[in-house]
């Protein structure tokens, strides 16, 4: 078939010459080249105990915002549910009462949110979609479970930690104690 | 010629000098889930049947509920070796349909990733090979080189391998400058790498006697199959998408389509390592393109195409059109033209086509994917015929089939 | 008793059980597997008369590569079915009579043979491969050499016999 | 580029008159609407023919139009023409009863399979094909499951609790 | 060997010689194992198993004993007898080569001189290539009464190869008898330990005995019988438990043994390089040396183990039929050449 | 001294013959024949290697440089030689058969007479 | 948009983990010191060396490679011999959707497996149908065979799949070795229809 561009270049088969056809110098050759791996650095990662830092946009594990107040961010207008592919995402929505100004920043808040992390392809669309500053994605994975009821992560579970009255958590939620160890 | 008598003969031993073999779907050399029932007289194989649908997934059914934003979800199970290839290819078939124009340096950003994912497939489809052929070590070597550009894929979206990568008008963030590093480290290191590897392979004569000769398939051929990306130009045919109908800018861009002579199972590892090399090369002119905008004007992620592009955050917090807009987009309810578009891109292992029909509704009205590896796999009781089975299992993995692609 | 005698005694037992169980057994695969047996227990018989040569080549040609042979015959053809056609009972029956009268008459014809074997070391050493193979090259020459040409006819007879006829083949 | 969609439009009129039931052009691809039972003449031709010289079968699938009386299901092929770069879109539409195409495994071997999918698919009966059966799905389905009367979401399932469901 | 001369003693030492043999080669074999997978790992720039015990080096250990305690399985459609005794079978016959090596001169225990090899029959390698083809049934035998296609084109595989690998290393090996002139490996040794050792005169003799050992072993290049990625296994696929063990092991340790004959046949066997262990023995005693030797022995027999790994890491596998082209149009010429040339050598100097 | 009289050897050697003999003659199975056939070649192995090690031992009495008895055994040696040949070939000719009859009974040879 | 927090610290608690991992009714722990002591350093060695069969269909598979990779290197546990022969292995992972045609396969892969077998469903497909919510796709493979431990993720990165092999080998170690005779056992195997 005739060229239908003018950019090809074709790849020739070369057929093999002596030094080739013995095998030997060929598989000398990729012997030396293992062999020279041997005295490389490895590149492993002994996870448990070595961690490789994620990057800040990685999509793991989901948290649900509080202000600078400690209260909730999320008003359940559903937006993350819509947005979700997998249909993770469950919550049901309440009114706020006037006692738990403290608790909820908006006058509607989500009595129950539910994500089923294993059903989550963390795609972080939910993050995306959120008009509340409320959801967010975290740089934790996902843990593994024994069992399915293990996944269902509720409310408690995906709040971050109140800045106000569990400062301490919240510095670690946030790497603040880990960078303040590291420079020690 | 046989009279029977009275001699009793073994049931079914008359016309049978062959044995059947159940290649997969379980096999290890069909990574993923092929099945092929091969007839087979010793070791050479007479007749193979293939059966395929072991992972389907019903795409285009799940995409006919999905509004546009969340199909890149599904294209990233695609050809998942390679899929922000998909992803791009799926928001340029968006933009061609709701006519959002991108600016330059999206196009050139999304030539980096793109052609990023293409080194990443041909990686893994190569190597696959020296696997195949029993050489485990030299796929190690490039898998750590793999990981680098997951690393990347990390920087700019948060995830390695089912991105989600990209907008429709472009990136939902712009590229940090670690992510500009790391694609510095990887254009570095990677191409000493892959020196080595090829080094192992190339011209060493077990490989060469295992790859040379087996598993061709003539241009003509593969052409009447429908063959296209580098299973294509290993029969010599330069048909490259990039080339002849050029997206997101590829016409800026200077390279060359390697083509092979014969289309056996040497010429597509050859076609797919001089293919690495020009990726490479064109992931250098996009990085310099992309550093001439900085600073400047154009020193875009996205385009401006507020009906279909999230507002930033800040925005949505604070003021009410913005929420407004983000809400249409996200309920999935801005204004969508009808009509139908196809749209492709060169993805890893071929024409990935986008035909979409859309009736202005939320969702599309029907969503095909043209799957190379659906039309790849076709061939392959073609081609494997009259090989031997080691033969078959090369050629499987230089066809670089992969499933989630072939099944949808 | 003396070791060599339970030795003796010992292989005999094993030969003769053996050989038996070749023809008495079902499966093919059993037959074969018992006539390797059998040649090992032969192979015995030669060590303890000094014949080393002949052991190890009994088992290298016989065990090693005879019985391959027929084993790998058996298993490309999947002739392991045990539901080989019988001869009938009074044909088996002729058979292993006349098999027995023949046993019967040779037995009475050599009984009365003299000589002995023993087997103490360094009586003679013909059976090292230094003096075979003084003796083969230089008296045995031509017989020797003729028995590679039969080697290798026999090798292209094989050969041309099983190659296939590629047009033959049913696809 | 000297195949204009005019010229193809010219000879293929030239050649089928009304056969051609209907000529768009959409987002820089032609289209063209064939009778029924012209589509294999009408891809032969394009085929053979050197001026058009349609030979690459890029892409073959179907559609569901539950709305269209009489046409309901369409089968779209889309063609290349490699030397001069041109792509083009053919249609057909066949009633949803009965709906019996004419194969192109004969020119293209690659339709062989996406003739089985569409099949698979939408129940669309290729005529001469020389293997239709399901391809991607089970044998022991019984309905064809992209056409739009079906859900989602398979019917049988009884697993759907709310344990490992969100909504 | 004089039946009648055996007496308690003699009896005693070579049942510990037997039992240290096997020991040490089950052993070796089991860290052979351990050492595959840390040098890949090492090749491949990784750390390699480090979890079971320090370095990991209870790692073999934990393999057995997880296999010892899986479930037996025994494939309803396969041959029961056969099935079982397959690996068995294997295993002996990896086993018995390592009668006729010479693992060392003789030492000195109790007044007694006890040689350190079981059997020192004067057709030594004649044996060795008795019981190497006696392993074929081994792979054979399984493959086949495991009733699962892949094993059987597995089992064929091997049987061939090992047979057809058979005839070149036989006929590589005659060169170096001419030499030697003796087929008692304890011979051959002594000669290397005067003559200076057996690969500076026979070079090509020893690639291609070296490269029908790997075929031998059904390592990699030649690893057809249980390539992994075509036959899954191969002739093991259907076995679990303590009876996959027996064959994963029978392979190392056939490697163990081919990697001891090879070391014997071609580089002195127990002999020290550049040491006169005459002059030695005086000096530091006879025991000492013999054990020194031993370690000689020993570290070949590594270095070798370590090629076996090294090789398998780095290259890819031939086909069958190419494997059979090599065997059979490459190495037997070869061999033969290499005969020729050596008797015409041997001629010439005799002249 | 261990002395074993050469009868035993004869009497082992003729059942081995005989057991070889009926099989023959009982079995249809052609590779069990053959086999059967083998088993009687190698009876008459031992019996020959036993009357060489039987003159050999009676001549070295005398003389201890003695070779008598040698030939015995090279005529085993050469009754090997033929065997592996005949297998080949024999079993090349089964293989045969079993490919155009598909079976492997002795009994269909007799249509090669007609 | 920056994150508020960088990382979420909950930890869910796995206290529910004797529901997969039966142990013996209190009465019968008088075993002696062997057994236990038996039981223990098998229980070491399985956990030490556990061979997977990657049932790798998709996506996972392919962060299956990168964990087999020198980066992650699952050597390190001693389960660097995949095997898909089912008698060889330990570990079934299944990596990727298993669609309705694909189950029996799996099934049938699972009864081949040697006791004791352990099974692994990696990343959502497996484990629950993930976002394939449709007519072709088993909505979690614990529909045909039981399964030990659940790794989310999509595909799950290579360190949640150590992570799953770490609580795997948790399982393991814990594991009487009475416990695939149990009655508990054979229960749960019957409501697969197992034996």
């Amino acid at each position: 078939m005739a060229s239908l561009t003018n950019r090809a270049k074709v790849l020739e088969q070369k057929p093999m010459n002596f030094m080739e056809r013995l095998y030997l110098p060929a598989i000398f050759k990729g012997m030396a080249i293992t062999f020279m791996h041997m005295f490389k650095k490895k590149a492993t990662i002994s996870y448990p105990e070595e961690k490789r830092p994620f990057s800040p946009v990685f999509r793991g594990l989901h948290v649900l915002n509080r202000d600078e107040e400690g209260r909730e961010n999320c008003t359940a207008c559903g937006l993350c549910a819509v947005a979700c592919p997998a249909e993770a995402i469950t919550m049901e929505g309440a009114e706020r009462k006037t006692s738990e100004e403290h608790l909820y920043r908006e006058e509607k808040y989500a009595a129950k949110y539910e994500i089923n992390m294993l059903r989550c392809i963390f795609c972080g669309l939910c993050e995306e979609a959120c008009p509340k500053d409320a959801i967010y994605m975290s740089e934790t994975f996902a843990p593994s479970n024994f069992t399915r009821k293990g996944f269902i992560y509720s409310k408690d579970e995906l709040l971050i930690p109140n800045p106000v009255n569990d400062k301490e958590k919240y510095d670690i939620a946030k790497g603040m104690r880990e960078a303040q160890l590291k420079n020690k | 010629m046989l009279e029977q008598g009275n001699i009793h003969l073994p049931e079914g031993s008359i016309e049978k000098q062959t044995t059947t073999l159940n290649l997969g779907p379980t096999h290890p050399a069909t990574h993923g889930v092929f099945q092929n029932i091969l007839e087979m007289d010793g070791e050479r194989i007479i007749k193979a049947e293939s059966t395929v649908g072991y992972i389907h997934r019903a795409f285009e059914k799940i995409a006919e509920r999905r509004p546009l934003y969340q199909i890149t979800t599904l294209t990233d199970r695609l050809n998942y070796c390679s899929s922000p290839l998909n992803n791009m290819g799926w928001h340029l078939t968006c933009e061609k349909l709701l006519g959002v124009k991108t600016p330059k340096r999206v196009d050139y950003l999304r030539v980096i990733i793109m052609e990023l994912s293409r080194i990443s497939d041909h990686l893994i489809c190569n190597s696959i090979v020296g696997v195949d052929t029993g050489a485990y070590t030299g796929f190690l070597y490039v898998m750590q080189y793999r990981e680098l550009i997951y690393e990347v894929y990390e920087e700019v979206c948060g995830s390695r391998l089912t991105t989600n990568m990209g907008r429709i008008g472009g990136f939902e963030r712009n590229f940090s400058d670690v992510a500009f590093q790391k694609i510095e480290k990887f254009l570095a290191e990677f191409p000493g790498v892959w020196k080595e590897f090829e080094n192992l392979f190339n011209r060493n004569r077990i490989f060469i006697e295992r790859t040379v000769g087996t598993g061709a398939i003539s241009a003509e051929r593969a052409l009447n199959y429908g063959f296209t990306g580098p299973n294509l130009r290993a029969t010599g045919v330069d048909y490259d998408v990039r080339v002849h109908s050029p997206y997101s800018s590829y016409e800026d861009f200077d390279f060359i389509i390697p083509v092979g002579t014969t289309g056996d199972n040497n010429d597509r590892f050859q076609v797919r390592n001089e293919e690495i090399w020009q990726s490479l090369s064109i992931i250098r002119q996009a990085y310099q393109k992309v550093q001439a905008f900085k600073g400047t004007e154009a020193d875009v992620y996205h385009a401006d195409a507020p009906a279909y592009y999230l507002p930033a955050k800040a925005d949505v917090y604070t003021k009410m059109e913005a929420l407004i807009y983000h809400f249409k987009i996200v309920m999935g309810e801005t204004e969508i033209p009808a009509g139908e578009v196809y749209q492709s891109v060169e993805g890893g292992n071929g024409e990935l086509g986008f035909y979409l029909i859309s009736d202005g509704g939320r969702t599309p009205y029907r969503l095909h994917f043209r799957r190379p590896c659906f039309i790849y796999y076709q061939a392959y009781s073609e081609i494997v015929k009259d090989t031997m089975l080691s033969d078959a299992i090369v050629t499987l993995s230089s066809l670089n089939l992969i499933a989630g692609e072939m099944d949808a | 008793m003396h070791i060599n005698e339970i030795l003796f005694w010992f292989l005999t037992a094993l030969a003769l059980f053996s050989a038996m169980m070749v023809v008495f057994s079902k499966n093919p695969v059993h037959s074969v597997l018992w006539l390797i047996m059998v040649f090992m227990a032969i192979t015995g018989h030669y060590i303890i008369m000094n014949a080393q040569f002949l052991a190890i080549v009994n088992m290298i040609v016989y065990a090693g590569a005879i019985m391959v042979l027929f084993l790998f015959v058996i298993m490309f053809m999947n002739l392991n079915a045990e539901s080989e056609p019988q001869k009938s009972k009074w044909m088996k029956f002729a058979a292993v009579l006349s098999g027995g009268s023949l046993m019967l008459i040779l037995i009475a014809a050599l009984k009365d043979n003299e000589g002995f074997i023993s087997s103490m070391r360094g009586e003679g050493s013909i059976g090292l491969i230094k003096n075979l193979g003084k003796v083969l090259f230089t008296d045995y020459v031509v017989p020797f050499e003729i028995s590679s040409i039969l080697f290798l006819s026999a090798m292209v007879g094989a050969v041309v016999l099983a190659k296939k006829d590629s047009s033959t083949i049913v696809s | 580029m000297s195949l204009t969609h005019e010229t193809i439009k010219e000879t293929l009129v030239a050649q089928f008159g009304d056969k051609i039931l209907s000529w768009e052009e959409s987002y820089g691809m032609a289209c063209i609407t064939v009778q029924a039972d012209h589509n294999l003449k009408v891809l032969t031709f394009m085929n053979d023919d050197p001026t058009m010289g349609f030979q690459f079968l890029t892409d073959l699938t179907g559609v569901h139009y539950p709305d269209r009386k009489g046409e309901e299901i369409s089968v779209v092929y889309h063609l290349h023409n490699l030397k001069e770069n041109v792509r083009l879109r053919m249609k057909i539409y066949v009633p949803v009863e009965k709906p019996d195409v004419y194969t192109a495994t004969g020119l293209f071997s690659g339709a062989n399979w996406m003739e089985r999918e569409t099949y698979d698919f939408y129940g669309v009966n290729f005529v001469g094909h020389p293997d239709l059966r399901r391809i991607l799905n089970v044998d022991e389905m019984d309905y064809f499951p992209l056409r739009k009367e079906f859900p989602l979401e398979d019917q049988t399932r009884i697993d759907k609790d709310d344990e490992m469901f969100g909504r | 060997m004089d039946l009648m001369a055996v007496n308690l003693a003699y009896g005693i030492e070579k049942l510990l010689l037997i039992g240290g043999i096997i020991t040490v080669s089950l052993i070796v074999a089991m860290y052979t194992t351990y050492a595959e997978r840390k040098v890949a790992a090492w090749m491949q720039d990784r750390v390699g198993p480090n979890r079971a015990g320090p370095f990991g080096l209870l790692q073999p250990v934990a393999d057995g004993l997880k296999l010892f305690f899986k479930e037996e399985i025994i494939p309803l459609t396969s041959n029961k007898t056969l099935f079982v005794l397959g690996p068995a079978l294997a295993m002996v016959t990896a086993m018995l080569t390592s009668a006729v090596i010479p693992w060392g001169s003789s030492i000195e225990i109790f007044g007694r001189n006890v040689s350190l090899q079981i059997a020192d029959v004067n057709i030594g390698i004649l044996y060795v290539f008795g019981v190497v083809s006696m392993g074929v049934y081994g792979i054979m035998i399984g493959g086949w009464s495991s009733n699962n296609k892949f094993s059987l084109i597995a089992a064929v595989r091997g049987a061939s190869q090992i047979i057809s690998y058979e005839l070149a290393m036989g006929l590589s090996l005659i060169a170096l008898l001419m030499m030697t002139g003796s087929l008692s490996l304890k011979t051959i040794v002594q000669q290397q330990m005067e003559g200076g050792w057996n690969i500076l005169y026979q070079p090509l003799g020893f690639l291609i005995f070296l490269i029908c050992v790997f075929a031998e072993c059904n390592r990699t290049p030649f690893d057809l019988p249980e390539a992994e990625n075509e036959l899954n296994f191969g002739y093991h696929q259907e076995y679990s438990s303590m009876k996959l063990g027996l064959y994963l092991f029978s392979e190392y340790v056939n490697m163990f043994i081919s990697s001891a004959v090879v070391s014997t046949l071609f580089f002195g066997g127990y002999d020290i390089p550049f040491v006169d262990e005459a002059a030695l023995s005086l000096s530091i005693g006879a025991n000492t040396v013999a054990l020194l030797g031993f370690g000689a022995l020993f570290t070949k027999i590594i270095f070798f183990l370590f090629l076996f790994i090294w090789v398998r890491w780095t290259i890819p596998r031939f086909r069958y039929d190419q494997l059979m082209d090599l065997g059979w149009k490459k190495l037997i010429p070869l061999a033969l050449a290499n005969m020729l040339i050596t008797a015409l050598v041997i001629l010439w100097l005799n002249k | 001294m261990p002395v074993i009289p050469i009868n035993y050897y004869i009497f082992l050697s003729l059942a081995l013959f005989t057991i070889g003999i009926v099989g023959v003659l009982t079995r249809r199975n052609a590779i069990i024949v053959f086999m059967c056939i083998e088993l009687m070649l190698n009876a008459v192995n031992v019996l020959l290697v036993a009357f060489s090690k039987m003159h050999h031992v009676a001549a070295f009495a005398t003389d201890r440089a003695t070779t008598v008895g040698t030939e015995a055994q090279l005529f085993v040696f050469f009754i090997m030689v033929v065997a592996a040949a005949e297998v080949t070939v024999g079993l090349a000719i089964i293989v045969m058969l079993y490919r155009n009859i598909h079976s492997v009974d002795i009994n269909f040879l007799n249509r090669l007479k007609h | 948009m920056s994150r508020p927090v960088r990382f979420n610290m909950i930890q869910k608690d796995f206290s529910d983990l004797g529901i997969n991992n039966v142990q013996l009714p209190e009465g019968h722990t008088g075993e002696g010191f062997f057994a236990t002591s038996l039981e223990k350093v098998v229980g070491m060695a399985r956990k030490n060396s556990m061979w997977p069969l990657p049932f790798a269909t998709s996506c996972c598979g392919i962060e299956f490679m990168a964990t087999m990779g020198s980066h992650y290197d699952l050597s390190r546990f001693g389960s660097e011999r995949v095997g898909f022969s089912p008698r060889q292995c330990d570990l079934l992972m299944v990596m990727g959707t298993i669609a309705k045609k694909m189950g029996p396969v799996l099934r049938q892969v699972y009864l081949q497996m040697a006791e004791p077998r352990w099974v692994m469903a990696v990343g959502a497909c497996a484990s629950s149908g993930g976002i394939f919510d449709t007519y072709s796709v088993l909505q979690g493979i614990d529909q045909v065979i039981p399964v030990d431990v659940y790794v989310p993720g999509c595909p799950p990165r290579p360190e949640a799949i150590i992570d799953g092999v770490l609580r795997i080998q948790e399982l393991v170690q814990n594991e009487s070795l009475r416990r695939r005779t149990g009655e508990q056992y054979k229960a749960l195997m019957d409501g697969y229809g197992i034996q």
